[in-house]
């Protein structure tokens, strides 16, 4: 039963990837990859991969579509027809294709049990780490406790993209830029902003409903970041769906509301602080005696220590992960509101 | 005999996915295909609640929460790119 | 216990039932607001009767609790997306069977 | 046969999105298009992991009473962060998108390659 669902799912991922090639129509395609997305979510769901499913439709399937959507209402809705050959490329990809599928007949086959993949680390991991970390939820044990450092890696990765994105677009706070890229507290842009970009106004009933679902979800973006130590979830669940809170609400009331409740600079503070709240706990466990992160220190009993350690370095990661998914969400949608006009 | 009843709706379910997909696939005009991409995406809410009975771990509907909100903002999102495309944009589309 | 095995499969039949005919409904329609409506309206339907026969098989606990959650979360967003995509659509000029007559007449 | 067919139609199914999204970079000419394509093509990489994880009969690797078998918790981790970088990496693929169609007023590869040769 189990494979025929996994089955019929990946059929239609399968299909959906080879639609995307066809369209030339570019909303249609991000729609298609939202749809894609969501699939690739429910597959993870029924591979027993809770936590990625859920990072994957809060991630990809939300962040990725509104970012994709605000990217087309800057550029361009079609995809030129052009004269490239396109059987030079399809060679390359059969090729490799061909390449690749006599590699996985090398591989184990698929679900076994006996897999090397499941006889190195995985073992300690399944059988260890309720009794060494204290936690129901494996995947948390791994990710902030056991592979903590790579997570800080990870972290850091997301802090630069942040930094990438608003180099290279900034966020604007007034309609006519013409003293150059993202001023300083400007409370004047600011007022001029939500006077120019009312957001949805037509839709009012959108606007009741908006305001009565916000904080429903950053009560549950709150559960998730707390809760995530004994199910599905964690710092970079819960961040990302903090911010799509802000998201809605920017989407609903217009851009300049949200800066009045988030403002741009309180994000460029936390930002930071999210990624040093995570490394000044691993500075914490060296001062207190022990390794960096290493989080058995910060307790007399070390599982009590674990726990401090672990829902320390969670929220950093969710205070990053919000305020980063944020500021690129405000430095699209301010270029947006540019060429709307 | 629950099982059986739970494989019986996943299976249903997914049928009305596929029936969704193809009309996200071929749309005659710009909204039929977001229709079908949000009935895709509230089948998949229920899709998931239904298999994780299923599967005996009910406790992992907090993904089906997630599935529900991101739908409701993706709409949102479209909505609001709406207002910056000029109405023959989207109506030229169903000549694809 | 076996009452509510029944009721929830009853339930359940209902609801997948339900889906179904709106998404037949998605192909079979004339025009977009019409289609619409087959949506969204079996889209309620079938949430709450699936929603509602799983909540008769699970323990009444914390898992209960979320299924009532999701239900109250898609009977409020879920006619909201169609209603706004709706009137997206009116505002976009799209025009429903016979207004197109009608205009087309006009034309003539 | 068939055994073989259950063994791996995972894999061969992960090769041909992987492949797809492939295709769709190399062969498509809207940089938007081609950041799609690079997203089909990670997520199938994704799938890939998730996959090698599975265990059959286990379920999902949180700690529950009366389950004996649990899948790879480690694949999930790595995938979990993979994920969230990866959309960070594309909100900068598309950032450079609009800077380009700011500079060359193109999005078109093979527009603003032509504007580059002029130069």
């Amino acid at each position: 039963m189990a494979e025929l669902i996994d089955l019929v799912l990946l059929g239609m991922l399968a299909a959906t990837a080879l639609r995307v090639i066809f369209l030339r129509d570019l909303f249609a395609v991000v729609m298609l990859f939202g749809i894609y997305s969501f699939l690739s979510a429910a597959i993870f769901v029924s591979l027993d991969a809770v936590d990625v499913a859920f990072t994957e439709a809060s991630v990809g399937a939300g962040i990725s579509t509104v970012l994709m959507l605000g990217t087309l209402a800057l550029t361009e809705r079609k995809e030129k027809v052009t004269q490239h050959k396109s059987w030079l490329p399809l060679l390359v990809v059969i090729t490799t294709g061909g390449a690749l599928i006599y590699g996985t007949l090398d591989m184990p086959p698929f679900a076994n049990p006996d897999n090397p993949v499941h006889h190195h680390v995985a073992p300690r991991y399944i059988e260890q780490s309720p009794q060494e970390v204290g936690l129901p939820n494996m995947v948390t044990s791994v990710l902030a406790s056991y592979r903590g450092f790579d997570t800080l890696g990870e972290t850091v990765v997301v802090f630069s993209a942040a930094v990438g994105v608003l180099s290279l677009l900034g966020i604007r706070r007034r309609r006519e830029p013409a003293s150059g890229l993202a001023s300083e507290s400007d409370n004047t842009g600011q007022a001029d902003l939500s006077e120019s970009d009312p957001g949805l106004r037509a839709h009012e009933v959108l606007r009741v409903i908006a305001k009565l679902i916000i904080p429903l979800i950053l009560l549950f973006a709150l559960y998730v970041q707390f809760h995530g130590d004994f199910g599905p979830g964690g710092g970079f669940q819960a961040g990302v769906i903090a911010a799509a809170a802000f998201i809605l609400y920017a989407l609903v009331f217009g851009i300049g509301s949200g800066f009045q409740v988030v403002s741009p600079n309180v994000l460029r503070w936390l930002t930071p602080f999210g990624v040093l709240l995570y490394a000044g706990v691993g500075v914490l466990c060296m001062l207190m005696g022990g390794q960096f992160l290493d989080y058995n220190v910060l307790a007399s009993d070390p599982v009590h220590g674990q726990h401090y350690g672990i829902i320390a370095i969670e929220l950093g990661v969710g205070i990053t992960v919000f305020a980063v998914m944020l500021n690129i969400f405000y430095a699209f949608t301010s270029q947006t509101e540019r060429v709307g006009q | 005999m629950t099982m059986l009843m739970l494989a019986a709706v996943c299976v249903g379910i997914l049928v009305i996915m596929g029936l969704a997909l193809a009309r996200a696939f071929s749309a005659p005009t710009v909204y039929d295909r977001i229709l079908g991409v949000n009935m895709f995406g509230t089948k998949t809410v229920l899709f998931i609640a239904a298999i994780g009975f299923l599967s005996g771990r009910p406790d992992f509907l907090d993904i089906a929460i997630v599935y529900a909100l991101i739908n409701f903002i993706g709409m949102v999102a479209v909505l609001r790119f709406f207002e910056y495309t000029s109405p023959e944009d989207s109506k030229t589309t169903h000549l694809e | 216990m076996i009452m509510l095995e029944i009721l929830s499969g009853f339930l359940l039949a209902i609801g997948v039932f339900f889906g179904l005919t709106g998404a037949i409904g998605l192909f079979r329609f004339p025009d977009f607001f019409t289609r619409v409506h087959s949506a969204s309206v079996t889209d309620s339907m079938a949430a709450v009767c699936i929603l509602a026969g799983l909540l008769l098989q699970s323990d009444f606990g914390l898992t209960a609790v979320k299924l009532l959650f999701i239900l109250l979360f898609l009977l409020v967003t879920s006619p909201t997306a169609s209603h706004a995509l709706a009137k997206a659509a009116r505002h976009g000029g799209l025009l429903s069977i016979p207004e197109h007559k009608h205009s087309v007449k006009g034309q003539d | 046969m068939m055994s073989v067919v259950l063994d791996y139609y995972n894999y061969w199914i992960v090769v041909f999105l992987m492949m797809t999204g492939f295709y769709v970079v190399i062969s498509a000419n809207n940089l938007v298009k081609k950041v799609v394509g690079l997203n089909i093509f990670q997520t199938s990489v994704f799938i890939f992991y998730i996959s090698m994880g599975k265990v059959a009969e286990g379920t999902a690797p949180i700690l529950a009473e009366g389950v004996e078998a649990y899948s790879n918790p480690l694949p999930h981790v790595l995938i979990l962060t993979a994920i969230v970088v990866g959309v960070a990496t594309t909100a900068v693929g598309l950032s450079l998108i609009v800077r380009i169609k700011r500079a060359y007023g193109s999005v078109e590869e093979d527009e603003f390659q032509d504007q580059d040769d002029l130069i």
